[in-house]
């Protein structure tokens, strides 16, 4: 699975994309950002807040509660400043 | 509707973009650009040296597209042309052009507004800004959110 | 609030009046064009074959200016332009340019749409049609005269 | 007093601009009308319907009741249709 992150989320992450083998119990975007958050503490540091993160699902918006499969593109980025 | 939408580093020429807007039956052209301020807007002190412009790829345009593909829907529109850059950006530069072509006023200025209201709380864009104090990414400001009610009341 | 209102026969560059509009502190500028259209409006079959703008000289400035004036104290501008054509134009020619520039984006779509609205309805031009069954006077529509009570009830 | 009239009701009229001397008993634009209706029978159809009549003192806006002086300069047109 490819995880991408954006803005102040890249930054903490310190990469700005990733390939991951999804783990079996990760079900859903909710569970995939708490897997990805125990992988470092920046990780953890770009996770923390998941209120304030935005996620795409094959480059559409997706919520918490959204499905996700082990070949999807993931994205967490941070509310779009733009325009 | 003819649909433009552009993601670029490269500059834009307002002139040339509101020209290829005109067509048969168009009787009204409205447009939007965006320019780098001088200012971060939290003062008149905090003097912005450069702004830049993050974004993901593909998804940006497939989002403007569908942003744009909603407007079509709601206003009678013969051309709509959306121009956003990315990268590094000098204060004065421009950053965004919105254009829309129809038959009527009303629906030029509705879905060029419309368009830009969805694109900055949609549109996977993020700015960042150095000022003489610092680099910082740009909060995202509620009344940007708000902006939205107005088109879901309708 | 820097404000350029011109009435003349010649066309107008719409690259060159946005330019114009740039500034310290410009961060939106938002325009619009009108132009005229192939048909009177009445149906498919009456082809224009020009359109005439009378006006009533000094009054037509005078007006326009007052209308920015008022869009001046209503949003905090950096500048407005308004050029309105006047004789005989072909379809597709450019009659009118409004654009204001400011801070924001909402401050510059709406003072241009208000600026549009009291150009219709106060403003002294008169349009005749010539289409080929013969020129006749354009009516004024009350959806112009409606426009108006959207900028009353603020 | 300097009289203009624009658009179809300058075509009814058959001048743009007249020269008159106001009758003493005229003291609004609805007298003034009312005189000018009667100068002729174009006159009279410009004027027929005052109420899609505009008016402009000085090219200010005025209305029927506004009262009007020898050196005014007073304009009758139809409702605008520019931009």
């Amino acid at each position: 699975m490819k995880i991408l992150y954006f803005a102040w989320m890249r930054e903490h992450t310190g990469c700005a994309a990733e390939q991951i083998t999804l783990p079996e119990n990760v079900k859903t975007v909710s569970e995939l950002a708490s897997y990805l958050g125990s992988l470092s503490a920046g990780h953890q540091t770009a996770l923390r807040n998941l209120k304030t993160v935005r996620v795409a699902i094959n480059r559409k918006y997706a919520s918490l509660e959204s499905p996700v499969r082990a070949d999807d593109e993931v994205a967490f980025f941070p509310p779009v400043t733009g325009g | 509707m003819q649909v433009t939408v552009l993601v670029c580093e490269d500059d834009f020429d307002v002139g040339a973009e509101t020209e290829a807007l005109r067509g048969t039956g168009v009787g009204a052209i409205a447009s939007f650009t965006g320019i780098v301020r001088d200012t971060d807007g939290t003062g008149p002190s905090q003097h912005l040296i450069a702004l830049t412009l993050e974004h993901y790829p593909q998804m940006t345009e497939t989002e403007i597209t569908r942003i744009v593909a909603e407007a079509g829907e709601r206003w009678p529109l013969a051309a709509v042309r959306v121009i956003h850059r990315v990268g590094r950006l000098a204060p004065q530069e421009n950053i965004v052009f919105v254009g829309t072509a129809s038959a009527h006023r009303d629906a030029a200025f509705e879905s060029a507004a419309f368009i830009m209201d969805y694109l900055k709380t949609k549109a996977p864009f993020w700015k960042k800004e150095e000022t003489q104090e610092g680099a910082h990414w740009v909060d995202a400001r509620l009344s940007d959110d708000e902006a939205l009610e107005k088109w879901k009341r309708r």
